[in-house]
């Protein structure tokens, strides 16, 4: 089921880039993903699921929300005369479990205000994030759980 | 005209973005936190500008194909700053002399193989 | 003639097999070839008579001018028999000689060639034929010096002959090919018609000089005498019939050959009188010294051939037919002797004239072949050496003050001979017997027949020497001065001038003879005190050549990559910087008209070089492979922004791809972090750097001043949508206009991946310093992946 | 679909022969064939006789072109229909067609003495591809009539010589590997830079076009100037002095095999692409540029002699004796005369048999000595007078002396010289033989005729090294005994490469007919 | 190497990257791109997949081994020049064939197409080889 | 704009030069990468530059298309770019196992395959 | 291209551009250390992408947009790369800042 929706989006997604959304167009798409597909067959097992589109589109509309404002407060920092941040790398304690969860997470967190994502600890714990302003790690980790985190686990529950 | 204004906002605000994180780069104490500025400012502005061109070619082929590129842009850059400022961790790359916190210190195995748990 | 010429080289195939069935007696059997050629070549002697010459014409390479055209005049014919018929004996007695070795069959082979080169010598009229066949005599006795090629000896005196055969033969070739060209004609029979032409033409000197050298190497006048004395080394049938009675004469015979188109000038003269002169006197008195049989006769061999040469440069019917009838008589008693000496050694083991003594009454057929090929050589009457001496002496009694210094000289040289002739002939067979290695007993017919009857030849030769005179002599005397001679020949003239000296030579002779001992205890002081010869020059010679070349060679091969690439930058410079000087082609640079860049393109090109830049001063490597991401990426940029996509996009890929496999790479290596230059190399960098980069830019600054002709592009934009159905130019180009240039270049690609597969893949076993570090990094992988 | 009076004013209408094809076998026969033998490349068994195939098509393809050539005069084929100069044309004078020739034997032979020097890994990494390979580029390089063209397939030759180097992995391998990679890379590359600049100049790349194209151009200085960069570009890929630094110091380190094809093909290619260029594109080469043929070419005759002399490893020495063949060949474009140029051809055919031979048998010698050393090799007549047979004659042709093939080409060379007035140049080639002469004379004894190594007591005789076996030594000694009897042939019977050569020189003297032949009789020219 | 986040992204973005090849490879004869390119990204996607799953998995993946694919790319264009010898034209001429897909719509095939899918495999096989190797040396 | 470009060129080939004399192998491949990127902005200087039209003709154009960029050096230099590239992972890959085998990358230690200085043999024959 | 603000906005925003170009490339001449030099690479080719979208604009030859599509998508396998060198080199315990004397 989960290939069979990767292979659905990989034949759209060539019709996509290929501007030609004819039905000729998305079958020479979907052979080309058979063959995609066939090439990472094996990573597949991880499981991929894209059926909640409603938590998607909330979790996409956030991300864009946040990635604007990180720029802009990046922004800000960047033009400010003075570089008076106090910056650190905190720890991050997970809540999802899934590879992909986890790496959605982190991305996001990457793309979002004053954080970056370092690495995942080997028991999938503790991702380390690396701050811009690292005075209030608790306030950075309350942040991160109640949102991203917790649009990521309503996706994917 | 107003199609015309829509793409002069999002080249000038997407090239100002870019310029922006640009001179975080070349501004910010350490490898860490110039990070920041690349990944957001970076994404965001080649971001906006994909954008302008999709809405200044006004056709379908092209307007899918810009999207589809800043979807890359964002799958794609995080990744990379993941792995950078992960690698530069293990490498010892110093952080700067503001910086507060270091949790990760001391966290990697001898050889930078294994990550420990912050319990 | 064809037949004649090539037979040798035909059986010598066949040699060994036929010495496999019947051994050491095919010796008999392979002298039927020459006695036959022999036969022949007597049998044409009425013919070359009556015509003066005969012709055989075989087209070989006409498109060269080259043919095998034989041309059978007196001194061919003269040449000839002696070869065939010496060349008869030859066979036999080496058959005889080396009874029992392993090789003879090679040898035989050798020795056929070699008949049949030298008969190609004599025989061709055209000049590259001519030398065609006077190499292979060269290779030919390089293979007969050498035959005995364990010892360093035989090895050493066969190069020499090489080297010193080989430098004459060149510089003939040289010769050869200026006089064909200048005169437009390549046979000798017909350059001999031309008259004055050669002498009077402006190349008359280099030609001379470059045949003669020729002829020199070849008949070991001095100095390029010392290959000779060495070539002894060789079994003495080689001696014997080689370096005594054939194929040093061939440069007697070149000089005869060409007498009548270059001799009789002042140049000829002295330098043959000179050098012929010099030879003869040096060769006697080192032939003195000697206490080795065959070192004896080679030196008295190379006193012969001076003495000819001599003749030659005196010039004249007289002297020529001095030089004939020498050349005749020394054949016969020097192959005599020298088989004699062979003999001697097969017998008695030794060739120490010191140890010898008392063997002519072991060997007493032998004794008497020794003997009267000494009375020849001796010049006593009545063999034809006598008659020989009578007939220069005559010759030379001009007055004039060259042929009187080239008499007394000559009467020097003969008493020595003389004197010399009788110590090798008498002094091992009289007396006590020796103390010698092995019990002596009359060699086996093999071992006598060829002495005996050259040296009964040699005396027929005298008591007939009335109808030689008429017959053989005349016409190879007619035939070396291109003209009808008159050659009237006594065994008795009456007593006259050439006798009285003939009997003061004789007298002196005998007298060095009878002070033997001393006189070479002289020579030998004499020589030890000059302390120096050719033959030592020779082996100085190769030092000196073989360090020079080591030092030039090792100049320019430093075995430096960075040398390499300097030295090559540096020509680069060169060659970019000296033609556009020269040919007038700097471009003038006029800032007006120049097209300003836009200043976004100013700013893709600062950031080039800022790129550049930070390449360059770049401390560790891996900061100069990242700072090279940024010109790529400003190359990328300037292609898009000059109407290039295609190239845009390539050059980002490759770029991309080239960070991924330099990041592969540098992982597996540990390096030093600071490799950067100092001191003068960087500064000599640096100017290499600035000359070969602003040529370039010069250059193309040049070239863009041109207008470019666009018809190639006109065509492919006109036609690319319109037949190749592609809208992309560029594509269109790379797979139907040029579609064999992407096939080249994808097999370039695919080429690259075998070769990296297999330079990472196949590596020696044991490879100890690899196999340690592998350890280490695959555990690093199993982590890492 | 386009309309038709497009595609005539374009295309070439005229329905293509069969007969055209043939000038594209010898390049494509091995690169199809180098392609399957790539994908079954481990069966390691069926290599081999891909390759013999590969070859043996290219040789028959190139003879029969070759007598196309002789009745017809030069023949071209325009690839992908269009015309020249747009686009890619193969046009084959004589010159070409004898090259591929000797080029395919060449390979041929080599592939036939391989599985005595090429184990099972080396065979499973490639090296038959690799050999195909090289063969592609190089007689893609003859063929071609465009110099772009010719700039790829230098690149193909290029990079399959660098993977027959490095085949094996040895220490030595990868340290001469390293220089020949790189200076053989500038080389290509300032080709290229020269062929860009002339495309600046001109606008074209074809040669026949260049042939106009260069004469109308009044940019006479710069086009000079890169006649002389296309002179040094060569130069390096010839090894004339001075430039010829990287052969010394690679062409020993591969297996023998590798080393036969080197020094049979890959100098003669420079030399090729110098005769070329000089006969179409330059034809008068601007005056100096001919003197500065004779000068490097004489440099590089004594230079080369020095060097075998110098050396004391029989296969640097050969390296040396290669590179001094060059310079005879480059004298004659110097000269550049029919007869001279008629000598560099014929001299060409003659260092590609003899220096192949040459090598082969190092291999032999090598093997039966156990060392490259010549001061440790020795009693090679004792052991097998074959070898020492085979050996003395190809001595003999490389020092140019009767009855084998070198005698020939120098001879004309020398007249062709005096013709000219050039002294400086006879003297020159007859100082390089007779250096020649010592250097290998030398070499010659002592391996040959010397008992056993420097120190083997004089007079005896120490077998050493390994006897080889029957069979192996059969398979060495056929191809090496073919290169025996066809340069005696060429020595005995030279007439029949005379009148090749004479043809070619023709050809390149009278460039009207490759023009012609380039463009096609009779079809329509923009 | 060794990341969560990598391993988890890099297979989707290996098959974007190839899907992203093709459509390069086969729109290159009108738009920028073209065989070579196409085959750049796709040595490009190998390399990405390589790095995140190891040498073994793209080895498996592609089933094939890249240098035979190279291979197998020069046979096809070196081949794409064969039906000219059917047609009577010079090697490599381009000849083009409308291949029917039903509805009315065609296919174009062509010779240069073929020729330029060769030139991708080429670049593909041998790119990915000579990485695979390199990440494997030891 | 031209002269600036060959300015670039130049300036391109002398730091390539510059790098390929120096010791380390790993420089001289650099300098075998900026070579390449000299010789193909070269071929594209010579080729005449255009500003921003691409070779591409319009989807629906007749007619003859003027002020296009020049495509013949640009399909040149593709193939180039392609070479260089193959050639310059071999020289690289050849560096690395040169270094691996070898134990260095400077050019100055690696001198097996030549003799040290020819041996001053003794003159024998 | 007739419309007055497009012209000025492609104006501006290539100034900008260029003015990022030039100051990371001053990043990444002064480094210090790999880290920043990489990641200077990375914003070029961000910023790569945006100057390309510029250009297509400018000019109306929206073809170039797949350039930056592709870089988009693959521009950071070089960093990648890069970083794997660095990952390497730290879990070899060797010295990263090159300013130090070594
Ligand atoms: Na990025
Ligand atoms: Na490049």
């Amino acid at each position: 089921m989960k290939i069979f929706t990767l292979h659905i989006i990989l034949s759209l997604a060539w019709a996509a880039i290929a501007g030609n959304f004819s039905i000729l167009n998305i079958s020479v798409g979907f052979v080309f993903g058979l063959l995609a597909i066939w090439l990472v067959r094996e990573q597949l097992g991880a499981g991929v699921y894209f059926r909640k589109s409603r938590k998607i589109i909330s979790l996409m509309f956030l991300f864009i929300y946040e990635l604007v404002l990180s720029t802009v407060k990046v922004a800000i920092l960047v033009i400010k005369p003075k570089l008076d941040f106090e910056p650190g790398i905190i720890a991050y304690p997970l809540a999802v479990k899934s590879d992909l969860e986890i790496t959605l997470l982190a991305n996001l967190i990457t793309l979002t205000p004053g954080t970056l994502s370092v690495d995942v600890s080997d028991d999938k714990k503790t991702l380390y994030v690396h701050a811009i302003d690292a005075t209030d790690p608790a306030g950075i980790i309350a942040d991160i759980s109640s949102g991203f985190e917790r649009k990521v686990i309503e996706v994917f529950e | 005209m107003i199609i015309e204004l829509i793409i002069a906002a999002l080249i000038v605000i997407g090239a100002a973005f870019s310029l922006i994180g640009a001179l975080g780069v070349l501004r910010f104490q350490d490898v860490y936190v110039r990070m920041h500025a690349a990944s957001k400012a970076g994404t965001l502005g080649a971001g906006l500008l994909l954008l302008g061109v999709a809405v200044a070619s006004a056709e379908l082929g092209l307007i899918t194909r810009a999207i589809a590129g800043v979807l890359f842009l964002i799958l794609t850059t995080p990744v990379s700053a993941h792995l950078l400022a992960r690698a530069s961790v293990i490498a010892g790359v110093k952080t700067c002399d503001e910086t507060v916190v270091n949790l990760i210190d001391g966290k990697y195995s001898e050889n930078g193989q294994t990550l420990d748990s912050e319990k | 003639m064809l037949l004649a010429v090539l037979s040798g080289f035909i059986l010598a195939l066949f040699a060994p097999l036929l010495k496999r069935f019947l051994g050491y007696r095919a010796g008999w059997v392979l002298a039927l070839l020459p006695a036959s050629i022999f036969v022949y070549f007597l049998g044409q002697y009425d013919q070359v008579m009556s015509q003066h010459a005969i012709f055989e014409y075989h087209p070989w390479i006409p498109s060269l001018g080259l043919n095998l055209t034989f041309y059978l005049d007196g001194i061919s014919l003269l040449f000839a028999l002696l070869i065939s018929g010496i060349g008869t004996f030859i066979m036999i007695y080496s058959g005889g000689y080396l009874k029992g070795h392993v090789h003879l069959g090679r040898f035989f082979a050798f020795m056929l060639m070699f008949m049949a080169s030298m008969l190609g010598v004599v025989l061709s009229s055209n000049l590259m034929a001519i030398f065609l066949f006077w190499e292979l005599t060269s290779v030919t006795s390089f293979l007969l010096i050498g035959f005995d090629h364990l010892r360093q000896a035989s090895r050493r005196a066969a190069l020499q002959a090489l080297v010193v055969t080989g430098l004459g033969g060149l510089a003939m070739l040289a010769g050869f090919v200026i006089l064909g060209t200048s005169v437009g004609n390549f046979e000798m029979a017909d350059i001999l018609s031309f008259g004055n032409v050669v002498k009077d033409s402006e190349l008359y000197i280099p030609i001379l000089i470059l045949i003669l050298l020729g002829a020199f190497t070849k008949s070991a006048q001095f100095p390029f005498h010392f290959w000779l004395p060495n070539a002894m080394e060789a079994p003495t049938p080689v001696s014997a019939f080689l370096h005594s009675a054939t194929m040093v004469k061939a440069g007697i015979y070149l000089m005869m050959r060409t007498y009548p188109i270059l001799g009789d000038t002042i140049e000829w003269s002295l330098l043959l009188g000179i050098f012929g002169g010099f030879t003869l006197l040096a060769g006697t008195f080192i032939a003195i010294r000697q206490t080795d049989l065959k070192q004896m006769l080679a030196y008295t061999t190379m006193a012969s051939l001076g003495l000819l040469t001599m003749l030659l440069g005196a010039g004249g019917e007289g002297a020529i037919e001095g030089a004939v009838l020498y050349l005749l008589a020394h054949s016969l008693f020097k192959g005599g002797l020298f088989m004699v000496a062979g003999t001697i050694y097969h017998e008695a083991g030794t060739l120490d004239i010191t140890k010898l003594g008392g063997l002519g009454r072991k060997m007493p057929i032998t004794f008497f072949a020794a003997l009267i090929a000494a009375l020849s050589m001796g010049g006593i009457i009545p063999l034809v050496g006598f008659i020989a001496k009578e007939s220069m002496y005559h010759a030379l009694l001009h007055g004039d003050p060259l042929s009187t210094i080239l008499l007394v000289v000559a009467i020097i040289g003969n008493a020595m001979m003389f004197a010399i002739g009788f110590a090798v002939a008498l002094k091992p067979m009289m007396g006590k017997l020796g103390d010698m290695p092995k019990q002596a007993h009359e060699g086996s017919i093999m071992l006598w027949l060829g002495p005996l009857t050259l040296g009964l030849c040699g005396l027929a030769a005298g008591i007939g020497i009335a109808y030689l005179g008429h017959t053989i002599v005349h016409s190879a005397v007619s035939a070396i001065g291109n003209e009808n001679a008159e050659t009237d020949l006594h065994l008795w003239g009456g007593i006259n001038a050439p006798l009285i000296l003939s009997l003061l030579t004789m007298a002196w002779g005998g007298v060095i003879f009878y002070f033997y001992d001393k006189v070479r205890a002289f020579a030998d002081r004499v020589l030890n005190w000059i302390g120096w010869g050719p033959d030592k020059g020779f082996d100085q010679f190769l030092a000196l050549l073989l360090w020079v070349s080591q030092r030039i060679t090792d100049t320019f091969q430093t075995g430096h990559l960075k040398t390499y690439m300097r030295n090559t930058f540096i020509l680069l410079a060169l060659v970019i910087w000296v033609p556009m000087i020269a040919y007038d082609a700097l471009p003038d640079i006029d800032l007006s008209t120049l097209t300003k860049p836009t200043f976004y393109e100013a700013g893709i090109l600062l950031i080039a070089v800022l790129g550049l830049y930070a390449v360059l001063i770049a401390k560790s490597r891996l900061t100069s492979i990242v700072s090279l991401g940024i010109l790529g990426f400003a190359v990328a940029i300037l292609f898009m922004l000059f109407g290039a996509p295609d190239l845009s996009f390539t050059q980002f890929m490759v770029e991309t791809l080239t960070a991924v496999i330099l990041a592969l790479v540098m992982t597996r290596l540990k390096l030093d972090k600071n490799d950067a230059k100092y001191g003068m190399e960087a500064v000599v960098a640096t100017i290499v750097a600035i000359a070969v980069g602003s040529g370039f830019a010069a250059l193309l600054l040049r070239v863009m001043q041109t207008e470019l002709d666009m018809s190639l592009s006109d065509y492919f934009t006109k036609y690319s949508a319109a037949i190749a159905h592609g809208h992309n130019i560029v594509n269109v180009i790379l797979v139907d206009f040029r579609a064999l240039d992407t096939l080249g270049e994808i097999s370039v690609v695919m080429t690259t991946g075998v070769v990296i597969l297999a330079l990472i893949r196949l590596k020696p076993k044991n490879h100890k310093h690899a196999s340690q570090k592998s350890k280490s990094k695959s555990k690093l992988k199993e982590s890492a992946s | 679909m386009a309309d038709q009076n497009l595609i005539s004013e374009a295309m070439r209408t005229t329905p293509t022969l069969l007969a055209e094809w043939k000038i594209l076998t010898p390049m494509l026969a091995p690169l199809v064939l180098a392609a399957v033998s790539l994908m079954l490349r481990q069966k390691d068994r069926w290599q081999f006789h891909i390759a013999v195939t590969a070859a043996l098509i290219a040789m028959i393809g190139s003879g029969f072109l070759l007598f196309d050539i002789i009745i017809d005069g030069p023949q071209s084929l325009v690839m992908s229909g269009w015309l020249a100069p747009f686009g890619i044309a193969f046009t084959a004078d004589s010159l070409s067609a004898i090259f591929a020739f000797v080029a395919s034997l060449v390979t041929l032979l080599i592939i036939l003495y391989s599985p005595a020097d090429v184990d099972k890994a080396a065979t499973k990494s490639g090296y038959y591809t690799l050999i195909m390979m090289l063969l592609v580029g190089v007689n893609g390089s003859f063929m071609t009539g465009d110099i772009f063209n010719l700039y790829v397939w230098f690149e193909v030759m290029l990079i399959s010589s660098f993977g027959l180097l490095i085949l094996g992995g040895k220490k030595i391998q990868l340290d001469g590997a390293v220089k020949y990679a790189f200076l053989n890379l500038l080389g290509t590359t300032f080709f290229l830079i020269a062929t860009g600049l002339l495309y600046g100049v001109t606008g074209t790349l074809n040669f026949a076009d260049l042939f106009a194209k260069v004469a109308a151009s009044e940019a006479t200085g710069t086009l000079a100037t890169l006649s002389i960069l296309f002179l040094f570009a060569f130069g390096i890929k010839a090894a004339a002095f001075p430039m010829y630094f990287w052969l010394p110091a690679a062409y020993h380190t591969p297996r023998v095999a590798v080393s036969a094809i080197f020094a049979g093909l890959l100098t003669k290619v420079g030399v090729y692409a110098l005769i070329r260029i000089f006969t179409i594109v330059f034809p008068d080469g601007n005056g100096a540029a001919f003197e500065l043929f004779g000068v490097i070419g004489g440099l590089t005759i004594i230079i080369g002699g020095l060097g075998v002399i110098a050396q004391t490893e029989l296969r640097r020495m050969l390296a040396y004796l290669l590179m001094s063949g060059v310079g005879i060949m480059m004298i004659g474009i110097s000269i550049h005369t029919q007869l001279s140029l008629m000598a560099t051809v014929q001299y060409t055919v003659h260092s590609m048999l003899m220096m192949t031979g040459l090598y082969l048998l190092s291999g032999v010698i090598g093997r039966m000595a156990g060392s490259f050393e010549i001061a440790k090799i020795g009693g090679i007549v004792m052991q097998n007078h074959f070898v020492a047979i085979a050996y003395f004659g190809l001595a003999l042709a490389a020092m140019g002396l009767p009855p084998f093939s070198g005698l020939w080409p120098k001879y004309m060379m020398l007249m062709a010289a005096f013709e000219q007035g050039y002294y400086w140049l006879i003297a020159a080639i007859l100082t390089g033989s007779l250096l020649t002469i010592i250097g290998v004379g030398r070499a010659s004894i002592q391996m040959i005729w010397r008992g056993g190594g420097v120190n083997t007591p004089d007079g005896q005789y120490e077998a050493r090294g390994k006897r080889l076996e029957g069979k192996q030594l059969r398979i060495m000694m056929l191809p090496i005994s073919i290169i025996f009897v066809l340069t005696l042939w060429l020595g005995i019977s030279p007439n029949t490469l005379i009148r090749q050569s004479d043809l070619a020189a023709y050809d390149l003297l009278n460039v009207e007919q490759y023009i012609e032949a380039t463009f096609g009789k009779g079809e329509h020219i923009e | 190497m060794n990341t969560i986040i990598l391993r988890t992204i890099a297979p989707a973005l290996t098959a974007l990257m190839i899907i992203f090849s093709l459509f390069v490879l086969l729109r290159g004869h009108n738009e920028p791109g073209g065989g070579f390119i196409g085959g750049l990204i796709a040595a490009s996607a190998m390399a990405l997949y390589g790095i995140s799953s190891g040498v073994q998995a793209v080895r498996r993946a592609l089933y094939f081994h890249p240098v035979t694919m190279g291979g197998f790319g020069v046979l096809m264009a070196a081949c794409s020049g064969i039906p000219s010898y059917i047609n009577n034209v010079p090697f490599l001429s381009g000849i083009w064939w409308k291949v029917p897909l039903g509805d009315g719509e065609y296919f174009d095939l062509s010779t240069p197409m073929i020729f330029d899918i060769g030139v991708w495999f080429v670049v593909v096989g041998a790119i990915t080889a000579i990485m695979l190797t390199l990440e494997e040396a030891d | 704009m031209e002269f600036y470009l060959t300015i670039l060129v130049g300036l391109i080939f002398a730091a390539s030069t510059y790098m390929m004399q120096s010791r380390s192998v790993i420089r001289l491949v650099l300098g075998v990468a900026l070579l390449g990127n000299a010789v193909n902005l070269l071929i594209f200087t010579v080729g005449r530059v255009t500003r921003d039209i691409p070779p591409i003709i319009p989807a629906d154009f007749h007619g003859t298309l003027t002020g296009i960029a020049n495509p013949l050096p640009q399909a040149l230099i593709l193939t180039a770019i392609v070479i260089g590239f193959a050639l310059f992972a071999f020289v690289l890959v050849l560096t690395y196992r040169a270094y691996e085998s070898l134990g260095t990358d400077n050019s100055d230690e690696m001198r097996i395959a030549e003799p040290k200085k020819t041996q001053a043999s003794k003159l024998t024959y | 291209m007739e419309n007055i603000y497009l012209d000025y906005a492609t104006l501006i925003a290539q100034i900008l551009l260029i003015i990022g170009f030039i100051l990371v490339t001053i990043r990444l001449i002064i480094g210090p250390t790999l880290s920043d030099r990489i990641l200077c690479l990375d914003m070029l080719v961000s910023l790569g992408i945006g100057f390309i979208a510029i250009f297509a604009i400018r000019t109306q030859q929206f073809a170039y947009i797949d350039v930056a599509i592709a870089l988009g998508l693959i521009g950071f396998l070089a960093t990648v790369a890069f970083a794997r060198y660095i990952l390497w080199q730290g879990q070899n315990q060797m010295q990263l800042d090159e300013k130090k004397p070594n």
